[in-house]
């Protein structure tokens, strides 16, 4: 931590709007080190990869490498300084080989701009051996196999002669042997000089492979250490902060309703989709909040899109209110009183471009139309009680749901699905992107649909989240439901373990 | 009420974008009648609207189609086809009704096919429509020959594209009645919504239990009957049917309109009142160009100018 | 182009005597436009020339494009090729677009067809390929366009004749003075060039005083005629007279006429004669057209190819094509029940 | 590499169709008809190859009908008005059609427009140009007048390379024209491009995921004009093709040509999701629109058909696509399925 760092970012800022994302953050990363970034959902760590990479330009700050200042918000800037990232959305040419996505927009060439097809094709053998990867080069990408282009990735970024590399959740679509062997190539990398800035919920690798770790919680850089001097408890007890402490005693002045009315409402018995998720059985009870949680990519969501008939599951049983029943789409299982909330609610959510009233109405028009036309009076006042209900920021039903902030995009996705008065709500992610304020309102939401009677279904990777509202939690791994426990007979550590630990 | 909040949402969004068209067609108007006042004649303007009947009918039918994302390129030889059916319908001595009925039946079962295509089968609407451009018009070269077919003893046929009640064309009627209607079903009934949820955010909409497909195949049938609709329009107006007409380059000036109109070919809300104003966006350009005796070039130019301008306009705004 | 016209006048003799053989077949095909003999009759048979070799002959019609002329044409050719009976006749389509035309005729000349009539799109355009027709030893014959190549023959309405007689004729009834407007095809061909020229020449020939003031183009499409002259009209409210380039063209004014109350006062004059348009001068509406029999000229063609098949007179022979202009009449409201049904078109 | 089956089922079908036409159409197994095939389809291979480039992006470009007459009447008035040598006119002509192109990339790229907008409204605004700058209707005695300069007729020229080669005693060949190796050499400099250099695969890039090519530094912007002034380009080369093929050039050349250039490259198997294709789908796919178009004439079959069939052809190809895609997906998804 003494030499001269790498990396040196100062004050770095970003706000939207009047919602700050990013505080002050100082982060500085040396040469051969390998950086752990942890924090809970919304801690700010996305946005500060996001500055570093210059896919976003900071509000205030510097970014310096090698102590020469960086124009922010350039891609090229910041790959020509040596920062590379891995994604963990793909960000790879699906129609073209692997090795052309290695060297995607940086092919060697020769004179007139023709590619150097043997250079190329050597360093990237060369980069195959040094790694020790096996991959075919000439494969087309959008073949491979999700876990294979996780690797290309990898490669492409490698073969950038990145100096700095951020790994965001690099695992999360990889097998246990996979994540070895990427934790072998990172160690290969630090002997190299390649500073590494590992982010990842999964506290094992962590420990397995870091040197040192900085912490965010709220937009702030709240610690840093080497990851020899902290223990496992108290990591976690940085990135959830006091704030759990204080949320989980404030949790413990609602009550937790673990099985709620004692009413099974839905019943999933061995569920299974081939390849994806196996043998998922548990009872969901009216008037109860269930939380699912697990990692990115242990298949949560796909289980969801399968209740609400949006996909399917091959085998198993699932008994809506006692009768079996297996919903062939979203208009069935609405019809039957199901909501969901999608959790990426601009690609499957939101429709951005209408207003806040029609985006309210979106789900539940059949409730608001009499003979074919629209009810617009009852639309008019549902829509109008449902923003003040939910507090939604500005409270103008015309305005187009675009330029909301994320707590009140959220807000109205809810809605959306508040106004079907729901017997079942499945939440996915729910406060992903949301603000503090938001998230409180949010929960206080959730809690009084439950005190309604609703069965709710929560999947989140937001162990605070988790804790704060859940009545009974399951744990998910890679498709399979490890664990239940009711909230308030379990701890975080215990969760935490199940999810990072017990699984690997 | 809902559509009422969509328009003063877009005008709060951005001062000019809503008010540029508008203010375009003013501002072109003002030009055209200080180079020839005998623009402004109320004849004159009534013509406008009377000249962009047609185009007026199928931008207003396909309308939904472009706020989905979707473009039908088919509307030419369906207009044609569905002359030419009305035609036949009336030859074998069917009476108007059947044969009306006959033409607007073809029109939306070709663009219940072309929605079929594209929303079962997943197919890039422009290349489906491209598909059935060239199919459908061979189809009707083959059932109508080269001929033209007159129309004869035709006295109600003839009254849809040439009549008047109470001195306003029939045809000028018969486009704001099914603009009318089409903007009832988009302000008044959850399609509109639908249809624009659809074009947002296809996902979403199925996920929020709505018929994503069968809307998407309702719309480009509703599409075909609009082409059918023109088809028997212009059948009417000049007494004849034949398989050529709708020629290429109709339905480029109908998508044109919508677009000036301010639906995006992305998808995404839309509004029927304001392809109107489209519509009558060209057909002033082109009237005015007609009236100055402005020769072909620079009519063309003009025009290809104009749709640049006002599309950055809108796109910068 | 128009001094070409005039120096080849409208004889049918000069096109016998540039045909130079089998004049007694083309006799009896053109016997004269208001004679009412069958064309089909009295023609030396091919089937005769070609008894010996017992092959079949191709014949083949590219048209400009699908129209009620080219129809026309083609049922003309047809009841002459129809009789002989090895003649294997199809029409295609060239869709307006001379590059298909010369794929067309490419087509065609590999085909081994011995003669293609054919209305080029443009006269320049399509001389190569008949000049790889004639090459191959096949007998090109032109309708309505010129090429620029020589070639076996060629049958074409009087247009500038025709299109001055007409401007004659309408400055006749408007009276010698008032304004004019001319619903004209897209520039870029010919017969539009050839019309408009005769037109603007007749008038300044014949009616000094009567002015052209407007000239825009309705692309040949009776609805869109409607909408330019309409928008012409409110410009000009005491325009005298409209020439429709083509009968659709003039019936597209006719329609707005209608709809004006100007049936009477507004003098409209189409071109070519197709029925539509005769039975609407008939009722009082259109003022007259020109009218060519257009069927005939399609027998008038074809009898020239049925002796050009014969073998008797090789293709290679002609330096300068025969040269035939075709008949015509101004139809107006006094003239139009002379031309018989068999004639209409 | 780049090997798909959807370029060799292309490939098969093409041949298969060949055949078909060989044995059943009369005079289609002729070496006069492969040179009418060759001469008659080259330019529209060509226009199928420049207009694969926006496609590739995602993108379309309606305009090159009117690109095509653009070039085509700067080659008119150049040689007939302003007697300029003809070995000034091709690049003249090329530089004209590319610079139209670019225009095209340049409104999409800064005023935003989307291509289809943007092409409809200078497939409007070129033909004006056409008819503005036309020598044709300026001195009507020109539209009478073929183009006599060595340099443009030229390009109308036959090569018996059968003879040259000294075999024609013992294969037939048909002779070429020099319009075929003009979409040749652009077909390899094309496909070259595509492959070899790092400005194709940057245009793969972009077509393919316009985020990650925008993440690893590629100039989007330019990528954007270059492929719609390669569009132009095409146009160009066409149009020159076109105008020593007919001696003349018209106001109405290249009309509608920009729906059968769109058709032969997605009947090639140019995606319009983008970044999928090559420059051997367009070629295949323009010259199977032509076999089948002159198989089913030598048949006799009515053009009406023709027009049915064709788009048939059109929506089988998109079929086809769509089928690989779906299969795509499923394995991928099977492949993930396989991993967890």
């Amino acid at each position: 931590m003494n030499e001269a760092h790498l990396i040196d970012a100062q004050g770095l800022g970003k706000t939207y709007g009047s919602l700050a994302v990013l505080i002050d953050a100082n982060f500085t990363v040396s040469a051969g080190e390998i950086r752990a970034l942890v924090g809970s959902n919304g801690a700010g760590k996305s946005t500060l990869i996001k500055i570093l990479t210059g896919a976003i330009a900071p509000t205030t700050g510097t970014v310096k490498v090698d102590g020469k200042e960086l124009v922010l918000g350039s891609p090229t800037e910041m790959i020509n300084s040596g920062i590379a990232c891995i994604y963990q959305h793909s960000n790879l040419a699906p129609a073209m080989t692997v090795l052309d996505n290695i060297f995607l927009g940086r092919q060697p060439t020769k004179r007139f701009g023709l590619l150097d097809r043997k250079r190329q094709r050597r360093e990237a053998e060369e980069l195959l051996q040094r790694h020790a990867i096996q991959i075919d080069l000439d494969a087309l990408v959008s073949t491979l196999p999700t876990v294979k282009q996780k690797e290309v990735e990898i490669l492409k970024a490698l073969a950038l002669n990145a100096r700095i590399l951020l790994m965001d959740e690099p695992t999360g679509w990889l097998a246990a042997s996979d994540v070895a062997k990427l934790h072998a190539t990172i160690r290969t990398l630090k002997s190299s000089g390649v500073a590494i800035v590992y982010i990842s919920h999964m506290l094992d690798e962590i420990f397995a492979v870091c040197d040192t770790v900085t912490v965010m919680r709220d937009g702030r850089i709240i610690s840093e250490g080497k990851v020899a001097d902290i223990t496992r408890p108290s990591l976690v007890k940085l990135m959830v902060g006091e704030k759990l402490a204080k949320d989980s005693a404030q949790a413990g002045k609602f009550k937790r309703m673990a099985r709620g009315t004692g009413k099974v409402r839905l019943s999933a018995n061995g569920l299974t989709k081939r390849g994806v998720f196996s043998d998922i059985s548990f009872d969901l009870f009216a008037g109860e909040i269930f939380c699912i949680t697990g990692l990115i990519g242990s298949k949560r969501t796909e289980f969801l899109h399968t209740l609400f008939g949006s996909d399917r599951f091959d085998s198993g049983e699932l008994k809506v209110d006692g009768k079996v029943i297996s919903f062939k789409s979203p208009t069935q299982a609405i019809s039957n009183g199901m909501g969901f909330v999608t959790e990426d609610r601009h690609r499957e959510g939101l429709m951005l471009g209408l207003s806040i009233s029609n985006n309210l109405v979106m789900a539940t028009l059949r409730k608001f139309h009499k003979f074919g036309l629209l009810k617009r009076k009852e639309i008019y006042s549902a829509t109008g009680e449902m923003i003040t209900d939910l507090n939604i920021q500005p409270p103008d039903p015309i305005k187009p749901v675009r330029l909301l902030s994320g707590g009140n995009q959220q807000k109205v996705l809810l809605g959306k699905w508040l106004n079907l008065k729901p017997k079942f709500l499945l939440l996915d992610e729910p406060t992903v992107g949301v603000d503090v304020g938001a998230k409180a309102e949010i929960y206080a939401i959730l809690r009084a649909e439950r005190d309604k009677g609703a069965a709710i279904l929560v999947v989140s990777s937001d162990l605070e989240e988790v804790m704060t509202i859940s009545d009974r939690i399951a744990v998910m791994v890679s498709g399979r439901l490890v664990a239940i426990h009711d909230a308030d007979k379990t701890t975080l550590a215990e969760i935490i373990g199940e999810i990072g630990g017990a699984a690997r | 009420m809902i559509a009422r909040w969509n328009l003063k949402s877009s005008a709060k969004l951005s001062k000019l974008a809503p008010y540029a068209l508008p203010l375009a067609i003013v501002f072109i108007v003002i030009m055209f009648s200080i180079a020839e006042p005998a623009f402004l004649k109320p004849e004159n303007l009534i013509g406008i609207i009377h000249q962009m009947n047609l185009i007026g009918i199928m931008a207003v039918a396909m309308t939904f189609v472009i706020m989905t994302g979707g473009v039908d390129l088919s509307v030419g030889p369906v207009l044609a086809i569905s002359g030419l059916t009305a035609f036949f319908a009336m030859d074998a001595g069917l009476g108007l009704p059947i044969a009306i009925a006959a033409a607007l039946g073809v029109g939306i079962l070709i663009g219940t096919i072309n929605g079929t295509l594209v929303a079962i089968f997943g197919l890039p609407p422009i290349i489906v429509t491209l598909a059935m451009l060239s199919i459908v018009r061979g189809l009707a070269l083959i059932w109508g020959g080269p001929e033209w077919h007159l129309i004869r003893d035709q006295d109600a046929f003839t009254f849809i594209g040439t009549g008047h009640i109470g001195g306003i064309s029939f045809s000028i009627i018969l486009l704001l009645v099914f603009a009318g209607a089409v903007m009832f079903v988009q302000k008044r009934t959850p399609i509109g919504l639908i249809v624009a949820g659809i074009g947002e955010n296809e996902r979403a909409a199925y996920l929020s239990g709505h018929r994503v497909r069968l809307t998407k195949i309702a719309i480009y049938g509703l599409s075909g009957m609009g082409a059918a609709l023109a088809g028997i329009v212009q059948s009417s107006q000049v007494h004849t049917s034949a398989a050529v007409y709708g020629e290429f380059g109709t339905e480029l000036d109908v998508i044109a309109a919508i677009v000036l109109g301010g639906t995006s070919l992305m998808g995404g809300n839309g509004s029927i009142g304001r392809t109107l104003i489209g519509v009558i966006f060209l057909g002033v350009i082109n009237n005015g160009m007609n009236i100055l005796n402005v020769t072909l070039d620079i009519q063309l130019i003009t025009k290809g100018v104009i749709i640049v301008l006002a599309m950055a306009l809108s796109e910068l705004t | 182009m128009t001094e070409e016209i005039k120096n080849t006048t409208n004889d049918r003799r000069h096109f016998l005597k540039n045909i130079a053989l089998g004049s007694a077949a083309i006799g009896g095909a053109a016997m004269g436009l208001f004679g009412n003999s069958d064309p089909s009759t009295g023609l030396f048979g091919v089937q005769k020339a070609n008894a010996a070799d017992d092959a079949r002959l191709k014949m083949a019609f590219i048209k400009y494009a699908t129209d009620t002329v080219s129809s026309a044409w083609s049922k003309g050719i047809e009841d002459v090729l129809t009789p002989q009976q090895i003649v294997d006749y199809k029409l295609l389509d060239g869709q307006g677009k001379a590059e298909v035309q010369v794929s067309l005729m490419d087509t065609l000349i590999s085909d081994g067809n011995s003669v293609i009539f054919l209305q080029p799109v443009d006269s320049v355009a399509l001389a190569p390929s008949i000049q790889k027709a004639k090459r191959a030893g096949i007998s090109v014959i032109t309708l309505n366009i010129d090429a620029t190549e020589a070639h076996a023959a060629h049958v074409e309405m009087n247009h500038y004749f025709g299109a001055m007689d007409i401007a004659k004729a309408m400055g006749d009834a408007m009276g010698g003075k008032g304004d004019v407007a001319i619903l004209n095809a897209p520039p870029g061909i010919i017969i539009r060039d050839l019309r408009t020229n005769g037109f603007v020449d007749g008038m300044k020939k014949h009616h000094p005083e009567i002015k052209i003031v407007a000239d825009q183009v309705a692309e040949w499409s009776r609805k869109k005629a409607q909408d330019v002259l309409a928008t012409i009209l409110a410009a000009n409210p005491k325009l005298g007279g409209v020439y429709g380039v083509n009968d659709a063209m003039a019936l597209g004014a006719v329609d707005v006429a209608k709809d004006k109350g100007l049936i009477g006062k507004l003098v409209i004059f189409g071109n070519d004669g197709e029925t539509g348009a005769l039975e609407s001068i008939a009722a009082g509406e259109l003022t007259g057209t020109q009218f060519t029999d257009v069927h005939q000229q399609g027998r008038f063609a074809a009898s020239a190819a049925v002796v050009l098949a014969s073998g008797m007179v090789p293709a290679t022979a002609f330096k300068k094509q025969g040269h035939l202009l075709m008949p015509y009449v101004i139809a107006t409201k006094d003239t139009v029940g002379q031309i018989t049904p068999a004639q209409r078109w | 590499m780049q090997r798909r089956p959807a370029s060799i089922a292309l490939l098969a079908f093409f041949l298969v169709t060949v055949g078909l036409f060989c044995l059943f159409a009369p005079n289609f197994a002729t070496t006069s008809n492969f040179e009418n095939l060759m001469s008659g389809f080259s330019f529209v291979a060509i226009l199928a190859m420049g207009q694969s480039f926006p496609i590739l992006l995602r993108g379309i470009d309606l305009s090159i009908g009117a690109m095509v007459a653009l070039a085509g009447m700067v080659a008119f008035d150049l040689t007939m008005l302003f007697h300029v040598p003809g070995y000034l006119i091709l690049p003249l002509v090329l530089i004209a059609a590319t610079g139209a192109g670019a225009i095209n990339g340049i409104l999409i790229v800064y005023l935003r427009l989307q291509p289809f907008i943007a092409t409809l409204a200078t497939l409007a605004a070129y033909r004006g140009v056409v008819y503005a700058i036309s020598g044709r209707l300026l001195i009507p005695k020109l539209a009478t007048t073929p183009i006599t300069d060595p340099w443009i007729v030229g390009i109308e020229t036959y090569f018996d390379i059968g003879g040259a080669l000294g075999i024609s005693d013992y294969v037939h060949l048909p002779w070429f024209p020099l319009s075929f190796f003009l979409m040749i050499a652009i077909f390899i400099t094309f496909q070259l491009l595509l492959l070899s250099t790092k400005l194709g695969r940057d245009i793969y890039t972009v077509g393919g995921n316009q985020e990650a090519a925008r993440l690893a530094g590629i100039n989007t912007r330019r990528i954007t004009i270059f492929t719609y002034a390669i569009s132009g380009f095409c146009a160009g080369v066409a149009a020159l093709v076109l105008v020593a093929r007919l001696t003349t050039s018209t106001e109405a050349l290249g009309t509608g040509m920009e729906l059968t250039a769109i058709s032969a490259a997605v009947i090639g198997g140019v995606s319009l999701q983008g970044g999928i294709g090559s420059m051997f789908g367009p070629v295949i796919g323009a010259f199977l629109l032509g076999v089948v178009l002159i198989g089913l004439t030598l048949l006799g079959a009515s053009q009406y058909v023709q027009q049915i069939l064709t788009g048939a052809i059109l929506l089988a190809a998109v079929c086809y696509d769509r089928y690989l895609v779906v299969q795509r997906q499923r394995r991928a998804a099977a492949n993930v399925g396989a991993n967890t």
